[in-house]
């Protein structure tokens, strides 16, 4: 079992996986009455591609914005960097070096592409406020060397055509693409992708999938991902979490998980409705 | 058709985020710089200066500040007239207090009065959105300015309940009171219309703006992506309210020379920079100036046709201006929800691409 | 028993009558939003409108007569005769409803899914454009409204209170009225919308827009509907204000009390505006009773949205409204 | 290095490119020579900035061991640092080859066998990967470098370099390879191997034209000064490296005059940064222009009727006096005001657009343009020139000077060459620029450079009676005999279907018999347009051929182009008797046509022989398969059922005089 190795493993296509970064212990969330996840504990090793996978309402989405901080579980922990976090804000917890992407884009439609992803480097932006008014030497200099690591990133995903386009006016795809770049823009240790190919046809999968593991294998990203397309996470992740009604019933690795009764009777049961 | 942007090509990020990116509109820009510093001085006479200059200018400040909030960070406010209030009367008051100020420093001290008041109203944007907010705004409105009108300290216990401006000087100019030049108080303006709109540009363009425009299009994923909303939204109320508060004081001290809380900052007032930035268009500079130009210029047309030429009773152009300016804003948001400077744009982007249609 | 309580009770009695108003303009702010996700900041101007087209009925005056006046160099101003109330009212109705027909057509069908700041801040417009209107077609002065509703001191509560506490209330018949009147309104509304067809659908409407629209309820349809209503609700607040304390553009600004109201009582629950329009009323009687020696009179200019604020910052959804959940 | 540039006598000081290099770091040390878009802005280098980079990249080529002699395949799309490589591959002494980059790797193995290429300079992964699987069957490559790092983590590393790394080595290793590198370049001489390009060869295998720095030099000396260049000139470079135009253009001339070369941010964003940099001298192949004129046509089909009207009143204007103004012909007072009024109102904007507005010269050459399209982009006040040139000529043979400029000539012959016409009707030259020799090919080099240095161009033409233009009929070896013993010039006759913007491409046959047939591919983008117009709906390429609407006007076509053959007696047996429309594109990755596009007749006669045959045989239906390879590699048949026509003919001129009498 994966679990017992501490200082990570060797994958099959080679790569080297890290010690454990992120730890869920024994976490349950609830919506007054309503668990949506009952006592699950997993872990997510650096620079590993870990993937969520369920039916829906298996409380993947949860899940998720449980490590992004936008629900505080009532109870469990989460152990980051060996660290168990205390109850934080959202754009706290984006600090710490956890970004995401969400399941419906959630890009902000008044701003340029470039301004999307510039305001993903927030965080990485010191210049005080009254330098950013008069727009001092500081000010000027400091958008300048971000717009350059954004350029990169655009360079990276391939969409410098649509550098300056209002987001509003793009295709799905592409929108899907540029919350990817807001995401990286960020220069996070772990990265959110919640179902990052929903709603998208063969070759814009393709992509993405390809510009996933690129992510993971140029910049080092750890990578949590949710997926409907089962396909696209056996090819994708080193590990698998599979969740149904809000409980853990299968983890490890896509072949592991393939032969797990549990797991086949999930998706059974979901391929029936 | 104008365009010509073959060869107009960037070399450095600097260059290619300026604020006038193709070469014609910077030319354009200083042309308009020239005419304002140096042309229309001359040709102005005083009944312009006083009835649609200079009450354009300090439109434009308090626009530019609304815009801020509503079209920039996405915060209704209707009691922008009473935070122009906190302007004056801090204006008023400092003057009274402290005769030696520099005036210029007295505009600013106002203005920073102002932000923080506007900060403490802003609070609630904390936990409400959209017309719960504009509520609380309205709360500011009525209690403002009846706590201007009701405690004397405000007004120092004037009988009339009225305040008004002494006279003050600038570079040995003379700025306010009913003595100052009409030159020496557009030139006033002027300048603090420059100034603050060059803040307003800078402020939009970098992380501080990306921020607010985060909040505006969708508050929970900006805060998710690392977007502080306590600082934003606060930020945006700090930044406006200031900006809002210096035309206060501008609108007291150097336009109307006397005010009283009452109908010189009354809701109507609120709602007119409203229009001024939904006509001239949310979450654009430009269109501060323009919405506050538009609105300034109409009611005068207005009365020039109807009143001055038909004879119309004035009464009843007022009726009518009113009933227009509402028209004009359901147009507006139906043909064109951000305003006339979405629709320059437009114009804009079809001259650049001329003869082609796309 | 001292004086200083009976003399708060009896402001606050007043209080309540006076809250009654606001229950009524708020009552039509509720019924537009229910239906069509739509903060009506016009309604205290329909309420003016609506009005002034009563007053403008009954007493036979010439619509637009000013500008017919300023066009023509003519001098028209009335018929020369006036329209007995029970005409008067049913015209002003169905002026009413050719309203709300009008602004569904030139408005709120142009501005479909936009966000509700846009839509509120378009009826923001059209409130502008409504106070236009009725001032050029009826003129702006003030007027009288009387439609027979009595008037003065009720003698009957004044005995009773008398023989009872030993001192008598001052309370106005109209305000006495205006308890009864909305009363029925109420229970009008509720039958209307518990008992036919129409009303069914307004509701299906208010909980659910899309299943609404799925099972063929046509949005237009309910959106006129709602607005008529709203419109008549308007002239009955309006009559109430009108008679109260004449015609005049100050109604409107008085109706603006209904948004705090609307605060308390939630966006969504009719109860909630009537008890939300009694609370605010009394609130603001006896916080000016009270506090008036303090720090000065005139306090009912704020009370009601501050109170409104300190809500919004404990209780954002209001005394009856649902919390809301965010999610991702 | 600019010791180099002092050591020797000043007629030798610029021997070589690298000279040049070094001569323009002092003498234009501060102005931009390369730009490319790159992260959203156009990253620039000076002079100095482009000299220190090379030397840094030959040290650190000589640090990899690179050796006098050694053959340097370059591949990959125009990018400042791969022209670097050449150059720093010339200072160490070896020869830059660069190679096609849509290439596949078959096409590749054969040069990089031929010419034994020991380091291979890639542009990114893709090519990368291509020369790996080269690298099975031809062992000579040792070393890889590549420039754009995506991708490339997981790659061996062993003989395998990022480009930028090399320059780090070399600039580590400077002191102790400098003195190395100096020497290098001393020895290069006038008469040293510049760079070797492959010919795309219409036929055949590809030969290896080896060039001298004198070969370039001269040519870049001569032409330069033939349109009077300048450093301030700017060039947009996006043709194929491997193609000499763009060595001669992008280097050759670039390093003479020292002029700016820059280079857009990929292929797709090619027209808008073009419109951002508004060269002042460009060069493009016909196709380039077609293309342009095509979208500029079709987005004016959605302009407003007034804008239209505008626009159609003042191209005509244009057409009318346009061309007269430019070349400085007497035009009345009015026309001019009108012409003026019109480039405020529409040439202006319409180069604007374009990207054109800056425009001094233009060139377009490699095949014969079409009459209207060279005219429109004249009669806008572009001087577009046409010019006839070769690899083996290092670009120039003749051109077209100032003035004296029409569509339907070559120009005459570039400053420095001489030209003769052979009696079989053959074209030659001799000038500085012909080339050294075909590599490993002494036969082919022999059958086509003589003795006294003349070179066979092996395109059929002759000289205009008065002007002293030169008019290129078609390849020599493709002008034929028909049965009857007229002349058989198809190339001729298709370069006049070509210019209807509705046939993209058109192969005649008829060699030797006696009538003539032809091929005809619509163009998509043109007749797909015209059908979404008349709402025809096509799924496809093959659908939209087979359309009897496109047929008829296709045939209008032909008819139109047999009645003006048939004006010239001798060519009058071209005339067209009976075609068909393709249902294929014909394409490179079939082999149909070199990457230049150049239809290879033999190849495509062999492959729809069935075709012909029906043509001849007189069949009006024909079914056919065809074996098609697409985008990515897959392989597969293509089915169809083609409609044979019939085209009217018409008698020759003096035929008709005598049915006349």
């Amino acid at each position: 079992m994966l679990d017992t190795q501490q200082d990570g493993y060797l994958t099959a296509d080679g790569r080297q996986i890290g010690p454990v970064v992120l730890e869920l212990k024994n976490i349950t969330l609830r919506f007054g009455g309503v668990e949506a996840i009952k006592d699950i504990s997993f872990d997510i090793r650096t620079g590993e591609v870990r993937a969520i996978i369920g039916p829906n309402g298996a409380g993947k989405s949860s899940m998720m914005n449980v490590i992004s901080g936008f629900y505080n579980p009532q109870e469990g922990d989460v152990i980051y960097k060996g660290y168990k976090r205390a109850k934080m804000a959202p754009y706290q917890v984006a600090r710490t070096g956890i970004a995401r992407t969400f399941q419906n884009i959630a890009l902000f439609e008044g701003m340029s592409v470039l301004d999307n992803i510039m305001t993903g480097r927030m965080n990485l932006m010191k210049t005080g406020f009254l330098k950013q008014a008069l727009w001092w030497g500081p000010a000027a200099r400091e958008e300048d060397e971000h717009r350059a690591a954004v350029e990169r990133i655009i360079d990276f995903l391939e969409i410098q055509h649509i550098r300056k386009t209002p987001v509003s006016r793009l295709p799905y795809g592409l929108k899907k693409r540029v919350e990817l770049a807001r995401a990286l823009a960020a220069e996070p240790q772990i990265l959110l992708l919640d179902e990052p190919m929903a709603g998208m046809n063969v070759e814009e999968k393709e992509d993405m999938s390809r510009f996933i593991l690129d992510v993971n294998d140029e910049f080092g990203t750890t990578i949590v991902l949710i997926e409907h397309d089962m396909g696209v996470v056996m090819d994708l992740s080193d590990r698998v979490v599979v969740m149904d009604y809000g409980k853990k019933i299968g983890d490890g690795t896509p072949d592991e998980v393939r032969g797990n009764q549990a797991v086949i009777d999930a998706y059974l049961g979901v391929t029936h409705d | 058709m104008l365009y010509r942007e073959a060869g107009d090509f960037k070399t450095s990020y600097a260059s290619d985020n300026q604020t006038f990116p193709i070469r014609f509109d910077r030319v354009a820009y200083w042309v308009v710089m020239a005419f304002a510093f140096l042309v229309l001085p001359m040709i102005m006479g005083d009944y312009w200066a006083n009835s649609v200059v200079v009450p354009f200018l300090i439109y434009v400040i308090a626009a530019l500040g609304l815009n801020i909030l509503i079209g920039y960070t996405g915060l209704l406010s209707l009691g922008t007239a009473a935070f122009m209030a906190v302007g004056a009367y801090a204006t008023f008051k400092l003057t009274t207090s402290f005769p030696g100020m520099p005036i210029y420093i007295v505009f600013l001290l106002s203005g920073l009065i102002t932000s923080a008041v506007g900060v403490l109203f802003g609070l609630p944007s904390l936990k409400i959105k959209g017309f719960y907010l504009a509520v609380a705004t309205l709360a500011a409105q009525f209690f403002l300015i009846w706590l201007f009108t009701r405690v004397g300290w405000f007004f120092n216990y004037s009988t009339t309940g009225q305040i008004s401006m002494p006279e003050r000087s600038m570079f040995g100019v003379l700025i306010t009171g009913a003595s100052a030049s009409s030159t020496a108080v557009y030139f006033t303006c002027l300048i603090f219309v420059v100034g603050m709109a060059w803040l307003a540009r800078n402020l939009t363009r970098g992380t501080v703006g990306r921020s607010w425009m985060a909040i505006r299009d969708m508050d929970i994923a900006a805060e998710i992506i690392g977007v502080n909303p306590l600082i934003a939204k606060l930020s945006a109320f700090a930044v406006s309210s200031f900006f809002v508060g210096v035309a206060g004081a501008l609108t007291f001290a150097v336009y109307l020379g006397a005010a009283e809380a009452g109908e010189a900052f009354g809701i109507n007032k609120s709602f007119l920079v409203l229009f001024m930035v939904i006509i001239g268009g949310l979450g654009s500079i430009l269109g501060s100036f323009l919405g506050a130009a538009f609105l300034v210029v109409l009611p005068v047309i207005l009365k020039l046709l109807l009143v001055d030429t038909l004879g119309w009773p004035a009464d009843l152009a007022r009726h009518l201006e009113v009933m227009i300016i509402g028209a004009l804003i359901i147009i507006v948001l139906i043909a064109e929800p951000h305003g006339i400077a979405a629709l320059w744009r437009t114009i804009k982007d079809k001259l650049r691409l001329w003869p082609f249609p796309h | 028993m001292s004086d200083t309580v009976l003399f708060a009770m009896e402001a606050a009695l007043n209080g309540l009558t006076v809250g009654i108003m606001y229950s009524l303009v708020a009552l039509g702010f509720v019924l537009i939003f229910k239906a069509s996700g739509i903060f009506n900041f016009a309604q205290g101007v329909m309420a003016l409108f609506a009005a002034l087209t009563l007053v403008g009925f009954q007493n036979g005056q010439v619509p637009f007569a000013p500008l017919i006046n300023a066009i023509f160099g003519t001098s028209v101003h009335d018929f020369g005769f006036n329209m007995p109330s029970l005409l008067a009212i049913p015209a002003t109705v169905v002026v009413m409803v050719g309203m709300a027909w009008l602004i569904e057509r030139l408005v709120l069908k142009h501005l479909v899914n936009q966000e509700p700041i846009i839509l509120f801040m378009a009826t923001i417009g059209l409130a502008f454009f409504l106070e236009g209107l009725g001032d050029i077609m009826w003129g702006a002065e003030v007027k009288r409204l009387d439609v027979g509703i009595p008037q003065g001191m009720s003698g009957a509560v004044d005995d009773f209170t008398y023989n009872w506490l030993g001192y008598g209330f001052y309370l106005d018949t109209l305000n006495l009225w205006a308890l009864v009147i909305a009363g029925i309104m109420v229970t009008a509304l509720v039958i209307f919308s518990q008992y036919t067809k129409q009303g069914r659908a307004l509701r299906a409407v208010a909980d659910d827009h899309q299943a609404a629209l799925s099972v063929g309820i046509s949005l237009r349809f309910i959106w006129v509907l709602t607005w008529s209503i709203a419109g008549i609700v308007a002239l009955v607040a309006g009559i109430m204000w009108g008679s109260k304390s004449g015609v005049q553009f100050s109604l409107s600004l008085i109706a603006l009390k209904a948004l705090p109201v609307l605060i308390l009582g939630g966006f969504t629950s009719i109860p909630g505006a009537i008890v939300g329009g009694l609370l605010i009323g009394v609130g603001e009687k006896l916080f000016d009773f009270f506090m008036q020696p303090v720090i000065g009179g005139a306090t009912e200019n704020w009370f009601a949205y501050m109170l409104a604020l300190v809500f919004l910052l404990f209780r954002p959804q209001g005394l009856f409204g649902e919390k809301i959940i965010e999610r991702v | 290095m600019t010791t180099t540039a002092t050591q020797r006598a000043p007629e030798g000081a610029l021997a070589s490119v690298p000279a040049l290099l070094a001569r323009n770091a002092v003498q234009y040390a501060n102005s931009t020579a390369y730009r490319e878009k790159e992260f959203g802005i156009w990253q620039s280098w000076t002079w100095k900035q482009v000299a220190a980079e090379v030397e840094a990249m030959a040290l650190g080529f000589l640090a990899l061991g690179m050796q006098r002699g050694d053959y340097v395949a370059i591949i990959g799309r125009n990018r400042p640092a791969l022209y670097w490589s050449m150059v720093a591959a010339q200072r160490v002494g070896a020869i830059p080859v660069a190679l096609y980059q849509d290439a596949v790797a078959e096409e590749m193995a054969y040069v990089l066998e031929h010419c034994g290429a020991r380091f291979a300079i890639c542009g990114d992964q893709e090519q990368v990967d291509k020369v790996i699987e080269v690298q099975e069957t031809v062992p000579g490559i040792e070393q890889i470098l590549y420039l754009d790092k995506r991708g490339m983590r997981k790659y061996d590393h062993a003989k395998m370099n990022w480009l930028m790394d090399a320059q780090t080595e070399g600039r580590a290793a400077r002191s102790r390879l400098e003195a190395e590198l100096t020497k290098r370049t001393a020895e290069l001489t006038y008469d040293s191997t510049c760079i070797m390009l492959y010919t795309s060869g219409t036929t055949g295998k590809p030969k290896g034209v080896v060039l001298s720095n004198r070969n370039i030099i001269e040519s870049a000396k001569a032409s330069a000064a033939f349109d009077s260049l300048t450093f301030r000139d700017e060039i947009v470079a996006y043709l194929p490296m491997a193609w000499v135009g763009d060595y001669i253009f992008s280097v050759g001339q670039a390093y003479w005059v020292g002029f700016c070369v820059n280079c857009p941010e990929s292929a797709t964003t090619l027209m808008s940064d073009l419109r951002e940099i508004g060269p002042t001298y460009f060069f493009s192949p016909p196709r380039i222009f077609e293309t342009m004129l095509t979208t500029v046509m079709i987005r004016m089909e959605d302009a407003s009727k007034t804008k239209k009207g505008l626009f159609d009143r003042y191209m005509a204007l244009a057409r009318r006096v346009g061309g007269a103004i430019l070349d400085g012909k007497p035009v009345s007072a009015t026309d001019r005001m009108n012409y003026r009024l019109g480039e405020v109102l529409v040439y202006g904007p319409l180069k604007n657009t374009l990207g054109l507005t800056n425009i001094r010269v233009a060139y377009t050459a490699g095949e014969a343009i079409g009459p209207e399209i060279f005219d429109f982009y004249r009669s806008l006040g572009i001087n577009l020139k046409q010019l006839y040139g070769q690899t083996e000529a290092s670009v120039f043979i003749t051109q077209q000077p100032d003035g004296e400029v029409r569509s339907d000539t070559v120009g005459v012959p570039s400053p420095g060459v001489e030209v003769k016409i052979a009696d079989s009707g053959e074209v030659f030259y001799r000038s500085p620029g012909t080339f050294v020799e075909y590599y490993k090919n002494p036969e082919s080099t022999a059958s086509t450079k003589d003795a006294e240095g003349w070179v066979a161009t092996g395109d059929a033409g002759f000289f205009e009676e008065g002007t002293g233009h030169l008019r290129i009929i078609d390849r020599a070896k493709d002008v034929g005999k028909m049965a009857d013993g007229r002349l058989f010039a198809p190339k001729y006759v298709e370069n006049k279907l070509k210019f209807f913007p509705n046939i993209l491409e058109a192969v005649v046959f008829g060699n030797g018999r006696d009538r003539c047939v032809a091929f005809v591919n619509i163009d998509l983008a043109a007749v797909g347009n015209w059908a979404e117009r008349n709402n025809i709906g096509y799924s496809s390429y093959q659908e939209l051929a087979g359309h009897p609407q496109v047929l008829d006007t296709i045939q209008s076509h032909i008819e139109e182009v047999n009645a003006s053959v048939a004006q010239d007696p001798m060519l009058s047996g071209c005339q067209i008797h009976r075609f068909l429309v393709l249902h294929k594109e014909l394409d490179a990755d079939d082999g149909e046509m070199t990457r230049t596009r150049k239809v290879r007749r033999a190849i495509v006669a062999d492959k729809f022989a069935d075709l012909i045959d029906g043509l001849y045989a007189g069949a009006d239906t024909l079914s056919t398969e065809t074996a098609v390879s697409y985008e990515d590699g897959r392989k597969g048949v293509l089915k169809a059922t083609l409609s044979l026509r019939d085209a009217k003919v018409f008698d020759t001129a003096e035929a008709q005089r005598m049915a006349a009498e």
